[in-house]
């Protein structure tokens, strides 16, 4: 369960680094390094494929023909057929829907709760700070697995469930991040300043200090997506989330792995569907970071 | 030397908050124990019907009594390592848990090991080098980053287990059987772990004191052993925190992954059979483990960096 | 006073470029040094002139993605372009050191002062043993006049004095005995007198016989130290020679303007930017400056009876931090500033100048004491009652960068102390202010990260000038620009007053600048204000101790100043 | 009237004999070679034991552990007869209500007590008193007492007669715990040295989650008639290790981690189906097959077009051929097809006639479709849950279960909608009566018990404290007590094949396939049987290493 940590470290620092690319930008795309450009259009596939998933297949992802169990991928079934007949393509495709609705749902909690306590926190006195800095730790003491395990008991599992969790478990890695920049931007000149140009505290809050506080939100979002995924399909995978026959990655992966040996194909493409999402999303959010960071 | 009053008060001030938050963390499973529907013993019972259970268990967690008593008596009991017993098996949780604890930290610590391991050597590699390598490095760290724990799991059985038979399947017998575990634990870990790592070392090659030291005749590598090292591993203790939650998240996974007995087997069977005594003592347990490692990180971090020492 | 060789240091047409094959870009070109043992060289020039680079490359320090050409490159006698690095690492720091700009950044700051001074001694095995290694270490920080060294030694340089670390820095530098020192603007970052006993150090080690070659910006202090000078602009040298023939006699235009806008006593009273230098028939070259024109009678319109100071400032007083840490920042000041005045506030760092400034600009309360504006409370009242008076007093900072919002473009930043019209008239106005310190009207749709230091306090100080205000606060408004464009910065401050009759509070620890442009002036130590009165009379025969030293110190800054004194030493 | 066979016991045994038990079951009792003693053995079996003890456990995958620690009065024989074990011989009374045990004199308890009339009583009191919620109660159905004639003669009185006696007494639910520890009251079921039995092999030591190992018995000379070889177990050791996942099993045994495993699922059979160094063995499937059993008293389920409609609405044989690879037959009853009370007529007679189904389901009104392709009727759509308890989940039942759920929903639009239950949640069901489909196969070999368990007026069909339920179907369990009473053999027979006639007719259950358990093994072990009256492999008293 490898979810990344607070932004507030710079997360990755990725291929092509401005600092290292001094020759003329031939790597680069309207200014967007090839593989920012790429995961971009990736994403908006899988937008795509996740509001419409019919327009890539035509099949039923619930059910396939039971006479065609377990064929391997070819000109039929591109990622080949699972024990059921069901074509694993189609599953694929409609699996999206799951794997990013709940990553992003999750991803909602995290953000607002988070943002709202870390600014709280970043004007507050300090008492306020300490109390939610404690809360922060106290929720960052319970990763997302641990977390989901619990909410599964008491609620039993489910879409929702896993994603409140996840969500949950989310909260401080935004609320840290937003905190710190709140700290940061308060003190910045142009805000201690802004009382001369007869700005009132909350006109100064308004325009200059939550402007760029939240700036940063959606960067950290966009890296954070990826480690979302990733929590949702694993919940899935120990069959905390959504139950079969839903076509949802983890699930999906759950199935294959019984039959690893007379059929890799039904355990590796999902696999390979959440690795390339995961690696999309993190690319994309590295590109923005440098691309923030470089402006700040 | 520093006076070490300001280490000692830092350290204690960092106990003091430790202890604050794991009793937060311990207030905060008992109020939302209370604050779902229904009464605790049905809860606490889970779906099993044997005629008396709901009895015992309201003895054995003073339901009669007032809230501020069983609060008390909830905490107390936690301190002591009592987390109730498991009444979908009938023995003490803590029995239970206490059998399942060796595999899963010998995992998490082996795992944890390795990715610290590949993560310093990787870092200090590639760290401000330009050409292939350091970009190569970039995109395996991403790649490895963005891997999901079980898939890879699945990827490295295939391989190493069906297809040529090196590693056993499964079980905990012996060193080979914690091999394909422990890589697919370490890897995602080593991937994140390597890119802060690295980060950070090229953040502190832009410092001025680095000509400094360049001016003194030091090379390339001799730089990042003795001074560059050290300003990476600040960021890097700050993870610790993050660390420790993802390995043993990742451990629940992996032992579903290779069938190995552990505190992830047991948790996830006492999910799906609303044994939820078990549930909770898991993970408070890996609550403390959390704070209790981020405390002592914070105190390795108040101790590399001399700065924050003096008043 | 010329050197016959064997030269320490022997360059010719160094030149040092970037980019690919076929089209890189030079940054140096042409450059031709020499040393001698114990002689001091100076590189001078402005941020960006290449000079930095041109030391480092002595070193083989030029850094990644850069290509060292030369005709010539011997250090000590060996040919140092045929060097391997193994070859270079071996003669850094024993034949040839480095000292740069702030000890705080320049030493590793999680590693004590006595392992900085031992790791040169260390990595090239200079010594038997460890015990010799420490004792050469603690001689080291002794001859860099560090009091007891022992205890020194265990602390970390954050813990130090700005003085002190950069002793710690020579000492490291100098510990493996270099026969060649390269000294990158080693006493930017200090006050005035530290400066003064860090440069006698340095020109102690020259007397020893080591070879020294001085970065610097700062005119002056290269007058003071170096037996020669080379003048380097865009990576081009246009002056070179003995120090003496080049300050009185420049030969570049380039040279002569910069010495001419040395803002100083000299030239109070006169248009700084406009200085030229001409050459007398004997070679020697004056500096002719236009004088300003008499002070206008018109002063701010302000609803103040004409002998109304603009603001008062009685008995303030301000501490931070409690019990025995508890630091006086401020001890009974008062001041009055007239209208259209420009009071010079002067005081090295740490006397209370920032904190003044923060007071007065309402930004912090004091302890006790008042503040008036305009005859009004201005201290100890709630920030809505002074809003209405807020347009009347502005403020330019040190770092405009920080004071703009980042997401702002400068039109929408120096909007900000526009009252709220219309498009147009609010576009006519902007261009007008613009216009008015010297910008262009395409500036407004630029943003302030694309400009220059100097554009960038032009925009700042038109943002001051849209509310009209009768006075301005300015924090070292010039001291992080160059000669030339703080000259030009300052006489636009100067042209504002003459026109608008805007009076200026002005800030700094540069007593040139201060001199050049108060009409009265307070000098601060230690948060007190020691001695106040009109600027020129006050420097002529300054009454108090503190001012005398802060006097001498900064008199050896003027460049024509040392050479008298030289002659005469 | 004693001699060495009852009349009744012979009932049950001659006419079961099929050729299929004896196809299937090669190398089970037929291979006499002498065993070489020593060594150990681990198997990899899928289920840890919930619980160790045999009178409450009811987990069919628990009982092949239990067994090698738990003997019976009476052995059954694969061709169905009884044979003597700690019995030597018994008899019946003529009105059937009696039976009179001659037990063994020299067989003693691990804990040293010897295994007496005393103790047979004890046992039974134990099962029968409520308070031990003890599953095998419901084999005493009609227990009153146990008389101790003499140390070794113990006679059983119960209140009517049970053509399904013997049957019962030779199943390990009904095996023998020391009177010592029935007495502690101890919790036996997290296992461990507490639970003393009489078997080959002595509890040495559980691990939760990993494994569980017993050693050699040397004392236990009273092995069941149907025993390889009389006499201690050959092993010195053997160890039962919990590997749930399918992969991780065959994995564990084509690495020789482990030396044989059960529950080789058909995608694995390949592995080790004539391949060098391993072999395959397939047990009979004599219990009930894997069934569907629908509560025709709640819900949608009350109208027999519906259920008809269930029933046929998807193609059986082809879901069963393509999931289990042709290893398995698909079932026509619940009975197992090597039962003897199994009804052979019924083949042919039902399924895969999804035209019908969907004209059942007009009739019943449900006409509308939702937007998901579902019928729907006033609003409401056809949806049936199946809950499946998840520790009986195993062998890809539960994907064979999907398999139907999607064929039925393309069908004829009913929605199947299969939900993994906790054990707890599944008995809360049984008590509340709220369950609409049951799936699952039984332990009881008697074809009359199993009926009656599931249908039978005391089966979980007819729970009595829900009052309002939907009506019984009294002609059916009238038949099943009257097959439960009947002695003669062509009666019972004639009475067992309505009975599946009906329950199949009217759709009250819907059989699936036949199951068997499938065991690999690398090729030295030797001895590997299957136990006639449980279906799964037997302990591992007759097993050994070649060497």
């Amino acid at each position: 369960m490898n979810s990344t940590p607070d932004a507030s470290v710079p997360a990755t620092a990725g291929p092509g680094a401005t600092r290292m690319s001094v020759a003329p930008s031939l790597r680069t795309l309207a200014g967007w390094p090839w593989g920012a450009v790429l995961a971009a259009v990736f994403i908006a596939v899988l937008a795509g494929i996740t509001a419409f998933p019919q327009s890539l297949s035509g099949d039923d992802p619930l059910s396939g023909d039971i006479t065609q169990s377990l064929v391997p991928p070819g000109a039929e079934h591109w990622f080949g057929t699972d024990r059921l007949g069901r074509d694993v393509f189609t599953r694929v495709i409609y699996g999206a829907r799951y794997s990013l609705l709940i990553g992003l749902a999750a991803m909602a909690i995290s953000v607002s709760a988070g943002v709202l306590l870390g600014v709280a926190s970043g004007l507050g006195g300090r008492w306020r700070d300490e109390g939610i800095t404690r809360l922060f730790d106290v929720l960052s003491a319970f990763p997302a697995v641990l977390l989901a395990l619990l909410v599964v008991t008491f609620l039993g599992p489910g879409l929702f469930n896993i994603a409140l969790a996840i969500g949950i478990a989310g909260i401080p890695k935004f609320g840290r991040v937003v905190r710190s920049q709140t700290l940061l931007v308060r003190r910045a000149d142009y805000v201690t300043h802004a009382v001369i140009y007869g700005r009132s505290r909350l006109d100064t809050l308004l325009r200059h200090l939550l402007p760029n506080v939240l700036v940063a939100v959606p960067v950290i979002a966009t890296i954070n997506v990826g480690s979302a995924i990733i929590a949702v399909s694993g919940l899935s995978f120990l069959g905390l989330g959504p139950q079969p026959p839903t076509p949802e990655w983890g699930v999906m992966l759950a199935e294959g792995r019984d039959i690893l040996r007379v059929a890799w194909w039904a355990g590796v493409f999902p696999g390979l569907a959440i690795t390339t999402s995961v690696l999309a999303f993190s690319v994309l959010g590295q590109h923005l970071q440098r691309r923030f960071e470089g402006r700040l | 030397m520093p006076s070490p009053h300001p280490v000692l008060k830092a350290a204690l001030l960092r106990l003091g908050s430790a202890l604050l938050v794991m009793w937060l963390a311990a207030s905060a499973t008992f109020v939302a124990l209370h604050a779902l529907p229904g009464r605790i013993q049905d809860i606490l019972a889970g779906d099993l019907e044997l005629p008396g259970l709901k009895e015992a268990i309201s003895a054995e967690w003073g339901l009669d009594r007032s809230l501020p008593e069983q609060y008390l008596d909830f905490i107390v009991r936690i301190a002591h390592g009592d987390f109730g017993s498991s009444y979908v098996m009938r023995q003490p949780v803590s029995k239970i848990i206490g059998s399942q604890v060796l595999p899963t930290v010998t995992l998490a610590l082996l795992a944890g090991a390795l990715a610290t391991l590949i993560a310093l050597t990787l870092a200090t590699l590639t760290a401000g080098r330009p050409g292939p390598a350091r970009r190569l490095a970039a995109t395996l760290e991403l790649g490895s980053a963005s891997v999901p724990v079980f898939w890879l799991g699945i990827l490295l059985l295939m391989a190493f287990s069906f297809r040529l038979p090196w590693f056993p399947v499964s079980g905990d017998e012996g060193w080979r059987a914690l091999v394909l575990p422990t890589l697919t634990l370490a890897l995602p870990t080593a991937g994140i772990l390597t890119q802060v790592l690295r980060e950070a070392m090229e953040k502190a090659l832009e410092q001025p004191f680095v000509t400094t030291v360049r001016a003194r005749g030091l090379g390339e590598l001799a730089l990042r052993l003795r001074h560059v090292l050290r300003h990476a591993l600040l960021p890097a203790v700050t993870l610790g925190g993050w660390l420790v939650g993802s390995l043993l998240g990742g451990a629940v996974i992996t032992e579903k992954v290779f069938g190995r007995p552990g505190l992830g087997t047991v948790t996830l069977n006492a999910v799906l059979s609303q044994d939820v005594p078990v549930v909770l003592a898991v993970v408070l347990l890996a609550a403390f483990v959390y704070v209790l490692v981020s405390t002592a990180l914070d105190l390795l971090y108040l101790a590399i960096d001399p700065r924050l020492q003096t008043p | 006073m010329s050197h016959t060789p064997p030269w320490l240091v022997d360059v010719a047409g160094l030149q040092i470029s970037t980019g690919p094959r076929g089209h890189e870009t030079r940054l140096v070109q042409g450059l031709n040094l020499q040393i001698a043992a114990g002689e001091c060289v100076a590189l001078v020039g402005e941020s960006g002139s290449g000079k930095s680079l041109s030391a480092r490359a002595l070193l083989g320090l030029a850094g990644e993605g850069l290509r060292v050409q030369a005709e010539r490159l011997q250090l000590a006698g060996e040919n140092a372009l045929s060097f391997s690095p193994r070859q270079w690492r071996e003669r850094r720091g024993t034949l040839a050191a480095l000292v740069m700009q702030d000890a705080l950044v320049s030493l590793d700051p999680l590693r004590t002062i006595g392992q900085e001074v031992e790791e040169t001694l260390l990595r090239h095995r200079l010594l038997p043993s460890g015990a010799a290694v420490r004792a050469r270490a603690l001689q080291a920080l002794q001859e860099a006049g560090m009091d007891h060294p022992e205890q020194r030694a265990t602390q970390y340089a954050h813990q130090l004095s700005g003085g002190l670390r950069q002793r710690a820095l020579i000492a490291a530098a100098m510990a493996a005995r270099p026969r060649l020192l390269i000294a990158d603007e080693p006493t930017t970052a200090l006050d005035a007198t530290v400066q003064a006993q860090v440069l006698a150090l340095l020109a102690q080690r020259v007397q020893e016989g080591i070879g020294l070659l001085l970065i610097s910006h700062d005119l002056a202090l290269v007058a003071r130290m170096a037996q020669r000078v080379i003048v380097l602009r865009h990576g081009q040298v246009v002056d070179a020679g003995p120090t003496e023939q080049v300050l009185s006699q420049p030969r570049h235009a380039y040279t002569r303007q910069l010495l001419a806008s040395v803002p100083s006593a000299a030239s109070r009273g006169h248009w700084l930017a406009s200085a030229r230098a001409e050459e007398r028939p004997d070679g020697r070259v004056l500096i002719q400056r236009t004088p300003l024109p008499g002070r206008s009678a018109i002063t701010a319109a302000t609803s103040l009876p004409p002998q109304e100071p603009l603001i008062q400032v009685q008995q303030v007083n301000k501490n931070f931090g409690r019990g025995l840490q508890q630091h006086k920042a401020l001890q009974d000041v008062s001041f009055d500033l007239q209208r259209g005045e420009v009071l010079g506030i002067v005081g090295e760092s740490g006397s209370g100048k920032s904190t003044c400034a923060r007071i007065l600009l309402g930004l912090q309360e004091p302890d006790s004491g008042q503040v008036q504006l305009l005859g009004q409370r201005w201290s100890g009242v709630a920030e809505p009652q002074r809003r209405a008076l807020r347009p009347q007093l502005q403020y330019i900072p040190q770092d405009p960068l920080s004071s703009f919002d980042p997401r702002y473009d400068v039109a929408r930043i120096v909007a900000e102390n526009l009252p709220p019209q219309d498009k147009p008239a609010r576009q006519h106005r902007l261009a007008q202010l613009l216009d008015q310190v010297g910008l262009p009207a395409a500036v407004l749709a630029r943003h302030p990260r694309s400009l220059s230091g100097g554009q960038r306090q032009r925009v700042a100080i038109a943002r001051a000038l849209a509310a009209q205000p009768a006075a301005i606060v300015c924090d070292e408004p010039v001291s992080a620009l160059d000669i030339h464009v703080q000259a030009q910065v300052l006489d636009l401050l100067t042209e504002l007053r003459l026109r608008l009759g805007t009076a200026l509070v002005f800030i700094s620890h540069d007593l040139g600048v201060v001199q050049h442009i108060s009409d009265r002036v307070l000098v601060f130590h230690q948060g007190r204000i020691v001695e106040q009165g009109e600027a020129a009379a006050l420097f002529a025969a300054p009454s108090h101790p503190y001012t005398q030293s802060l006097l001498a110190a900064a008199q050896h800054g003027s460049p024509q100043a040392p050479l008298a004194l030289r002659r005469a030493a | 009237m004693t001699h060495h066979r009852s009349t009744l016991s012979s009932l049950t045994a001659l006419p079961a004999l099929s050729l299929l038990a004896l196809l299937t079951a090669p190398g089970s009792a037929w291979s006499n070679e002498a065993g070489v003693p020593g060594g150990q053995i681990t198997w990899g079996v899928t289920t840890e034991p919930a619980c160790f003890n045999p009178h409450r456990s009811s987990q069919q995958n628990a009982f092949l552990v239990i067994r090698n620690y738990i003997d019976s009065l009476v052995g059954k024989r694969s061709d169905g007869a009884f044979v003597p074990w700690l019995a030597k011989s018994w008899s019946v009374s003529s009105n059937g209500k009696e039976y009179t045990f001659q037990l063994r004199d020299d067989v003693r308890f691990h804990d040293g007590e010897r295994f007496n009339a005393e103790a047979v009583k004890a046992n039974f009191d134990f099962i029968r008193n409520p308070k031990s919620s003890a599953a095998a109660a419901s084999f005493l159905e009609y227990y009153l007492r146990t008389e101790v004639l003499g140390p070794y003669t113990a006679k059983v009185v119960l209140s009517q007669p049970d053509s399904a006696f013997l049957e019962s007494v030779s199943s390990v639910k009904l095996g023998f715990l020391s009177p010592k520890t029935l007495a502690s009251e101890a919790d036996l079921c997290s296992g461990g040295p507490g639970l003393v039995g009489t078997g080959p092999f002595i509890f040495e030591q559980y691990q939760r989650g990993q494994s569980v190992s017993f050693r050699k018995n040397p004392a236990y000379q009273w092995a069941p008639a149907f025993a390889q070889h009389t006499g201690p177990a050959y092993l010195d050791r053997v160890t039962y290790r919990f590997l749930p996942e399918y992969a991780v099993r065959t994995g564990a045994l084509s690495s020789g981690q482990v030396d044989l495993i059960e529950g080789v699922q058909p995608t694995d059979i390949s592995a080790f189906k004539d391949v060098a160094g391993f072999k395959l063995l397939t047990g009979p499937s004599s219990q009930t097959s894997f069934t569907l059993n629908i509560n025709y008293r709640r819900g949608v389920a009350t109208d027999i077009r519906v259920r008809r409609a269930l029933r046929d609405g998807f193609d059986l044989d082809a879901l069963v051929k393509s999931i289990y690879l042709g290893t398995v037959p698909r079932a026509w009853s619940n009975i197992g097809p090597d039962n003897s009370g199994y009804n052979p007529r019924l083949a042919g007679t039902w399924g895969h006639r999804v035209a019908e189904a969907n004209k059942l389901l007009d009739e019943a009104g449900w006409t509308g479709r939702d937007p998901q392709g579902f019928r729907t009727k006033d609003g409401k759509r056809l949806s049936i849950e199946v809950g499946y308890p998840q520790p009986y989940v195993r062998d890809n039942r539960d994907l064979l279960i999907q398999g139907i759920q999607a064929a039925l929903r393309k069908n004829i639009g009913l929605d199947l909608n299969l939900r993994i239950v906790s054990n707890g949640e599944w008995t809360k069901s049984l008590t509340e009566a709220s369950w609409s489909i049951y799936p699952n196969t039984l332990n009881p070999a008697d074809a009359a018990l199993e009926l009656r368990d599931v249908l039978g007026d005391t089966g979980f069909l007819y729970n009595k404290t829900v009052p309002d339920a939907g009506k019984v179907d009294t002609e059916l369990t009238g038949l099943i007590n009257e097959a439960r009473l009947q002695s003669d053999l062509k009666k019972r027979q004639a009475l067992l094949d309505k009975i599946q006639q009906i329950a199949v007719d009217r759709a009250y259950i819907v059989p699936l396939f036949a199951p068997h358990y499938v065991v690999a093994a690398k090729r030295q072990v030797e001895g590997i049987s299957f136990e006639a009256q449980l279906d799964s492999p037997s302990n591992s008293h007759d097993l050994w290493l070649r060497k």
